[in-house]
């Protein structure tokens, strides 16, 4: 169905990787005015679309109308010309430039050829106070968190578009506040006639904000539909082919009683986060809440001994022990999934293979390989328990999706059997279905009798798997919640009276 | 077995198409250039001569080709070799066995890779300037060594080394070869070669999945060192000699010259000691032809940046899609729509 | 202050204090003439190393430029001597030479995704063996044309003088920082150092800026050959071998990452600035024999780089507690 | 007060340089004169940095040797201007001559020459293909010994250089390019004599052609130049046959033309030239060994 009110309209894109057909044949139509979500699972080549129609790949096949014309970007630059603006998953700005140059890069207001920064710097402020935000455009992108460069990501995005604005998982480090903000501003543009594609793994996200759906599998178009008329359950039928037996596990598992395993006493770090006291016992989940930046990933990488504590002390099982570094850690049988699996988590010139073992083979040490089949068996096995999607295990895992990525690492430190996995944020970017597959096998870990600390920014999930919810506020470790006091309602109720004492 | 021999031909195929390329055409302006016969029991001719001129920039190779896996470069492998090699001579001038000589000179190169190694991984100093720091101040050191003369010396057992032959092969080649397999067995075989390379493609993620990257870094520097103390021993032992001005210099940009044609990239990464130590023969090869050729010196420069230059382009990844490029008539391309407007 | 200015900070630190330590050694050392002189020598490794700069924020490296800079003075005296061309005009077009041969080496290094090491190294092969075909005589450039540009310095007083390539090379710089931090160019300059990737999701011509940046190191490096071509007037094809490990060598000290993305064309001025003094307190002392020379340059290089590191550590940490 | 003398050296590429500095030490020690030395590291633009720290520093007189002959002249009138001396050592420059007070130097196209000549008078009119190892590309010893070599055998039709490549005045390349020579001319049964630009190329092809199982000195004459002591070993082994000699001592003269000057104004000639002198197997070369060996080369 193409109709004269398409801004913009993709027919028949294709797009071929080395053994991967990453698109098929696909038709996309986008309205003026409207908000498209673009879904599917991990892998099911949402982003490779987006990048086809903003000419970061060049597509093997198919056309684009923009406006009623064709066209060809032949390069990101040549879309933003045309007034398409995106927000790319994961690459995101140069964190080495300004926040005024990032926002304003290739376009920077000239004063008789000359870059009038003065000027930049004041739109820039500009700009970002539509967005609540106030920061020193003159400093480094890198000095801000990650959230806060995911917004000036979107700001950019947002003002280069004058037809049409790309966000692809633009929500996943954001916390509710900024996601009110976006869809404030989405909204906005919408009513000024824009096109705006929204591609998320959070379905109440698409519920609230969307006008129509588009549903991708395995690189093919399963339809599109108007967000009024399709249910969710119908709506994950779509996207993995089946039906999902239960999105997330209501029942919440009971307090475990006796001793901790892990203890840890006034344990800190000054500059990172403040000394707390942490017990861990053996089947328990304990996780970890609050808002962006509250030092929950600081937390857990003192724990692991990514960073040194520099007070307190640790014991398992009532010996104390020495967690300097990583190693150390992974000598007790930690393990350690970090949050920005691209520069901390994934080798990318490594294959699948290479990176599941890679933890296992650091702990036995150079001198004992693990045997090529093993190293094998090892692969397969995690690929089918977990799923990752991947056309075989040689495959360098960058040219994995990002929920692939998430879950090769995930077999990672299942690998090594760990006795405590730290998860900092193991559902950001996973599909419904993995993600559902996630808190599962975080529940048979713990019923296996694992601890595990896990960090998430989504309540609703921490409630449904956690035995007990640390809550933290600047950079602080503020209340423990357990029992019934376990709802999503008693975790913010835990934020804000912190911020109150705080407040002060 | 045949799937592990046809992953191998693959991946060194460019590189010894390159190798085959050099040898045609040399042989073509200089017929006698295939010509082997057996000398004094050992073999004799050019070919022989490129593996044995070879050795040192083999050598070196073998050690850049780990350095470069993890992302790093050590331009001071000339002057190491400079260190060593006075090292050799003085010990050996000054009365010690041959035994106790080359210890101490293999334990200096070792020495000198520690000094990089801590440079680079403890200190967090780029590695370019960090080994920049020896490559300028180690050929000093060698200098103060035989203050600034040609140490001669006459034992027989170092000579050996230099000018000596095993199995009908000079020992110079013999002795790569072995080294060569030795390490590529050793990376191979055992874990190291998968965690090097985990290390040179993203250290954070390779520390927090506990390996140990400062040991593996320095290790990689040690092995350079090493590899250079064997080189710096070969060229010594090959004029009799410690020329502490100028042996190994500018070698190592020879040396990393081989690890690139040999095809491992300078970000670090997927290495093959195989392919470096056939990238660094490709180089002598070049050499050795142009001074066969009978060109005047003057055009020495100019004929191997060209042939250089033509080995990469063929590697190179863009060329395949390049040429198609090309070969399609620009005509083809229909103006968009934008630009009609 | 800001985070960013830190390194450089240090250097210039660093730089004041050595200065000093130095003249409390030797007293002359804060006569005109040596700051004038620190100017004059420097002038031809300025230029090119403005040149490296810029190679280097982008992430890449440039190894031909002491080449090109031999080329460029053999080039020059080939044809003023034997071609009768008038000196201006020569000038022009070995910089236009120089200027397409540095869009050459970008265009390969761009097109054919080669690193720019390798193709640098041959371009440096192939520029000292066009230096060697011109001629392998050193050349003296006796045109009067020549004089007339040595004829003009600023005299300081105490002997010092400002010479015209002395002030070319401060000119070269105030340009070289007015492009990086001021034109669109520049700011693409450190994008590309940023991630290539990253900059051309973000719609960065990355093919456009790495020619660009390859052919304003080769104009440079032609410029810094023209100086030095002044400076000696000669060509001479052995000349200047190594210029890019010291020009490599100012960029770094001045605070520039190899890693590319971060640093100031300024900060190479003082990192020019160093050398020069480590060379001029070498001179000074004059004790040292060729071997210890060398092992003292090596010491002072690692010094210097450990001093900042520390600088930079320090402060850090002190911006923590605050 | 004591006299002080900037001493701007090359660098440190040969044993013979080491000589040289080595003798230029201990000829300003012996006259009490303070002697800033300057490592140039072959670069001329060192050099002349060196030079303007000299003059800045107010020394009493400048020793340079320069490593190449032109782009001088605007550094020695800063000198002069200053009322230094500079006194040139083993090469001379390209500038006028007003500018330095003499050039303590030998002719480097004469020590070419009588190499060439000592090989034309040796064959004695035999046909004989002759190959040279070269200097460095571009230097002005590989110029100019080049040059002269082939005046003493112009007009001599038998002989005739068959191949000619640099070594850049190294043992390890001069044992490289030989065997390369080796093997283009027959393995070398077309090649009668070889001529290396200095000694150490001589030295290291001196071994290729062993190596390559025939008789330097005898199937192959080899003559070279500067007479470092280890040539006097391979002549006293029959293994080299000639060689020019180029002093090290270059600061002696230059030393006593400098206290004559500055004691009552008398200028030296402009060249003072030093001896090429020709050493054969004939001359004892065992002796000269032991000499030489204490030099520092
Ligand atoms: N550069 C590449 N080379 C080879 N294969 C690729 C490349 N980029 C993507 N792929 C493959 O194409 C498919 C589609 O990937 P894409 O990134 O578009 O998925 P996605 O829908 O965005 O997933 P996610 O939700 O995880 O972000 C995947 O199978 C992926 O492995
Ligand atoms: N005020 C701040 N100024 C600068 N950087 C900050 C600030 N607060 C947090 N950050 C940075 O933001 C990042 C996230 O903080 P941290 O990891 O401690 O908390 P978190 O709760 O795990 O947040 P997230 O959910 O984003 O991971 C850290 O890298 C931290 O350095
Ligand atoms: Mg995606
Ligand atoms: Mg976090």
């Amino acid at each position: 169905m193409q109709t004269s009110d398409n801004i913009l309209s993709a027919s028949r894109i294709e797009k071929g990787f080395p053994g991967t057909r990453a698109l098929d044949k696909v038709d996309f139509h986008l309205r003026r005015g409207e908000v498209h979500a673009l879904l599917g699972e991990n892998g099911a080549g949402k982003s490779t679309l987006i990048k086809c129609l903003t000419g970061a790949y060049r597509r093997d096949g198919g056309s684009i109308l923009l406006d009623g014309a064709e066209v060809d970007p032949r390069d990101t630059f040549d879309a933003q010309r045309l007034g398409i603006g995106t927000v790319y998953q994961e690459v995101n700005l140069l964190p080495n430039l300004t926040v005024a140059e990032n926002l304003f890069l290739g376009r920077q207001p000239r004063r008789f050829g000359m870059i009038d920064t003065k000027a930049m710097n004041r739109r820039a402020r500009e700009l970002l106070a539509e967005y609540e935000l106030e920061l020193d455009v003159t400093r480094d992108l890198a000095s801000y968190s990650v959230a806060i460069q995911q917004v000036v990501a979107i700001a950019r995005a947002v003002d280069l578009s004058g037809k049409v604005l790309i966000l692809d998982e633009p929500t996943a480090s954001l916390d509710a506040h900024e996601v009110a903000m976006l869809f404030r501003i989405v909204r906005r543009l919408k009513a000024r006639g824009l096109g705006i594609v929204f591609i998320t793994h959070f379905l109440e996200q698409v519920y609230e904000i969307a006008d129509r759906i588009t549903v991708l599998r395995n690189g093919q178009v399963v339809g599109t539909r108007d967000t009024a008329e399709l249910t969710r359950r119908d709506l994950i039928a779509m996207m993995i082919g089946r039906e999902l037996a239960a999105e997330i596990q209501s029942a919440r598992p009971d307090a475990v009683e006796g001793e901790p395993r892990y203890s840890f006493r006034n344990y800190g770090r000054r500059g990172h986060v403040a000394p707390f006291d942490l017990d861990v016992r053996a089947g328990e989940v304990v996780g970890m809440a609050g808002l962006l930046g509250s030092g929950r990933t600081e937390t857990a990488e003192i724990l692991f001994g990514a960073h040194r504590a520099d007070s307190g002390t640790a014991e398992i099982d009532g010996r104390p022990v020495n967690l300097s570094s990583p190693r150390a850690a992974i000598r007790r049988k930690f393990g350690f999934c970090p949050e920005d699996r691209k520069t901390a988590g994934i080798v990318g010139d490594l294959s699948v293979r290479e990176n599941i073992v890679l933890a296992l083979q650091a702990r036995r040490g150079w001198t004992r390989p693990i045997s090529r089949a093993e190293q094998n068996r090892l692969a397969d096995h995690y690929i089918r328990a977990l799923d990752i999607r991947t056309a075989d295990r040689e495959k360098p895992i960058k040219l994995l999706s990002g929920g692939n990525q998430q879950k090769a690492i995930l077999a990672r430190w299942l690998a090594t059997e760990p006795e405590l996995l730290i998860l900092d944020e193991p559902t950001r970017g996973i599909d419904v279905g993995a993600h559902a597959e996630i808190v599962r096998l975080i529940e048979t870990l713990r019923e296996k009798g694992m601890s595990l600390i896990v960090i998430s920014s989504e309540l609703e999930e921490l409630v449904a798997y956690s035995t007990r919810i640390v809550v933290l506020r600047d950079r602080a470790h503020v209340a423990e919640l357990s029992g019934d006091r376990i709802t999503a309602h008693q975790i913010v109720e835990a934020i804000a009276a912190a911020n109150e004492r705080g407040a002060s | 077995m045949i799937s592990i021999v046809r992953t191998y031909l693959t991946r060194l195929l460019p590189q010894l198409i390159a190798l085959a390329t050099i040898v045609a055409a040399v042989s073509i302006v200089f017929p006698g250039f295939l010509n082997l016969e057996i000398q004094n029991g050992r073999l004799y001719g050019s070919l022989i001569d490129i593996l044995n001129r070879g050795a040192p920039v083999v050598l070196l190779a073998i050690g850049m080709t780990v350095v470069i896996a993890t992302k790093g470069i050590d331009l001071s492998v000339g002057a190491v070799m400079a260190i060593c090699g006075a090292v050799a001579a003085s010990l050996i001038t000054s009365g010690h066995s041959l035994g106790v000589t080359l210890l101490a000179t293999l334990a200096v190169g070792v020495l000198c890779g520690v000094w990089n190694g801590i440079l680079v991984a403890v200190l967090d100093i780029q590695p370019i300037i960090a080994t920049l720091v020896l490559m300028v101040a180690g050929r000093g050191i060698a200098q103060l060594i035989t203050e600034g003369a040609i140490l001669t010396f006459n034992d027989a057992g170092l000579i050996f080394i230099g000018s000596g032959s095993f199995a009908g092969l000079p020992m110079p080649v013999v002795i790569w070869l072995l080294f060569g397999v030795l390490v590529a067995l050793v990376v191979r075989r055992s874990a190291l070669g998968m965690l090097i390379e985990a290390v040179g493609v993203n250290r954070e993620a390779s520390t927090l999945s506990g390996v140990l990257t400062p040991v593996l870094l320095i290790a990689a520097y040690v092995l350079s060192g090493l590899c250079a103390a064997i080189a710096g021993i070969i060229a010594a032992a090959d004029i009799k000699g410690a020329d502490a001005n100028n042996a190994g210099l500018w070698l190592e940009l020879d040396a990393i010259l081989a690890v690139v044609v040999g095809g491992t990239s300078l970000l670090g990464g997927r290495f093959s000691i195989a392919a470096s130590v056939l990238g660094a023969i490709i180089i002598q090869a070049i050499n050795t032809g142009i001074l066969l050729s009978g060109f005047p010196p003057e055009f020495n420069l100019i004929i191997k940046a060209a042939i250089i230059v033509f080995i990469l382009v063929l590697q190179s990844p863009r060329f395949r899609t390049a040429f198609t490029f090309l070969s399609i008539p620009r005509a083809a391309g229909k103006p968009t729509e934008r630009e009609a407007k | 202050m800001k985070q960013k200015y830190l390194p450089l900070t240090a250097t210039i630190l660093i730089f004041l204090l050595s200065y000093a330590l130095c003249v409390a050694q030797y007293p002359n050392m804060l006569s005109t003439r040596v700051i004038g002189n620190l100017l004059t020598d420097n002038a031809f490794l300025g230029i090119a190393a403005v040149g490296m700069t810029f190679v280097i924020l982008s992430g890449g490296i440039d190894l031909s430029v002491g080449a090109v800079i031999a080329f460029t003075g053999v080039f020059l005296a080939v044809v003023l001597e034997h071609g009768g061309m008038h000196p201006l005009v020569a000038f022009a077009l070995v910089l236009a030479i120089t200027t397409a041969f540095g869009a050459l080496m970008g265009a390969i290094i761009h097109y054919l995704e080669m690193p720019a090491f390798i193709v640098t190294l041959a371009g440096m092969f192939l520029a000292r063996g066009m230096a060697f075909v011109l001629s392998i005589d050193s050349i003296p450039i006796k045109h009067p044309f020549y004089a007339t540009l040595k004829g003009l310095y600023y005299k300081l007083p105490g002997g010092g003088r400002i010479t015209l390539i002395g002030g070319l090379m401060l000119a070269v710089f105030a340009i070289g920082i007015l492009i990086a931090h001021r034109t669109r160019f520049g700011t693409n300059v450190y994008a590309l150092g940023g991630g290539t990737a990253t900059a051309k999701l973000m719609g960065v011509p990355v093919a456009a800026t790495t020619v660009r940046i390859y052919a304003l190191s080769g104009l440079l490096a032609g410029l810094s050959g023209i100086v030095f071509s002044l400076y000696t007037s000669a060509g001479y094809s052995l000349a200047a071998v190594g210029v890019e490990l010291d020009a490599i060598t100012a960029v770094v000290i001045g605070g520039t990452l190899l890693t590319g993305g971060s640093g100031f064309v300024a900060g190479t001025l003082v990192g020019i600035f160093i050398q020069g003094l480590i060379q001029t307190y070498i001179t000074f002392d004059g004790s040292l024999s060729s071997w210890w020379t060398k092992i003292l340059i090596g010491l002072l290089l690692f010094a210097f780089i450990l001093l900042q590191k520390g600088i930079i550590r320090v402060s850090r940490h002190e911006r923590q507690r605050a | 007060a004591e006299l002080v003398v900037g001493f701007s050296q090359i660098g440190s590429e040969s044993g013979w340089r080491a000589a040289e500095t080595t003798l230029t030490k201990q000829q300003a020690e012996q006259r009490g004169i303070d002697l800033k030395f300057a490592d140039a590291q072959q670069k001329q633009e060192n050099q002349i940095k060196a030079i303007r720290s000299f003059i800045a520093q107010g020394v009493n007189a400048i020793l340079l040797a320069p490593v190449v002959a032109t782009g001088w002249d605007e550094v020695l009138q800063e000198a002069k201007d200053a009322e230094i001396p500079v006194i040139l050592l083993d090469r001379t420059v390209d500038a006028s001559k007003d500018l330095y007070l003499t050039a303590v130097t030998s002719d480097l196209v004469h020590e070419g020459n009588v190499a060439g000549k000592w090989l034309v008078d040796t064959v004695a009119g035999k046909p004989c293909n002759v190959v040279e190892l070269q200097g460095t590309t571009g230097s002005s010893p590989a110029i100019d010994r080049k040059k002269g070599f082939e005046a003493a055998l112009a007009g001599k039709d038998n002989l005739k250089i068959i191949r000619s490549q640099t070594g850049d005045f190294t043992r390890t390349k001069g044992k490289e390019v030989m065997e390369s020579f080796l093997k283009a001319e027959d393995g070398g049964k077309n090649i009668c004599a070889l001529y290396a630009h200095n000694d150490d190329m001589a030295v290291g092809a001196i071994q290729a052609i062993k190596e390559a199982g025939l008789k330097p000195g005898k199937d192959i004459l080899v003559v070279s130049i500067d007479a470092v002591p280890d040539i006097f070993q391979a002549m006293a082994a029959g293994e080299a046959n000639a060689t020019v000699e180029l002093t090290p001592n270059m600061a002696g003269p230059a030393f006593d033309a400098l206290a004559a000057y500055l004691k009552d104004g008398k200028e030296p000639p402009k060249w003072i030239q030093t001896e090429s002198k020709l050493y054969t197997q004939a001359d004892d070369p065992m002796k000269v060994y032991e000499e030489k060996k204490g030099l520092g080369y």
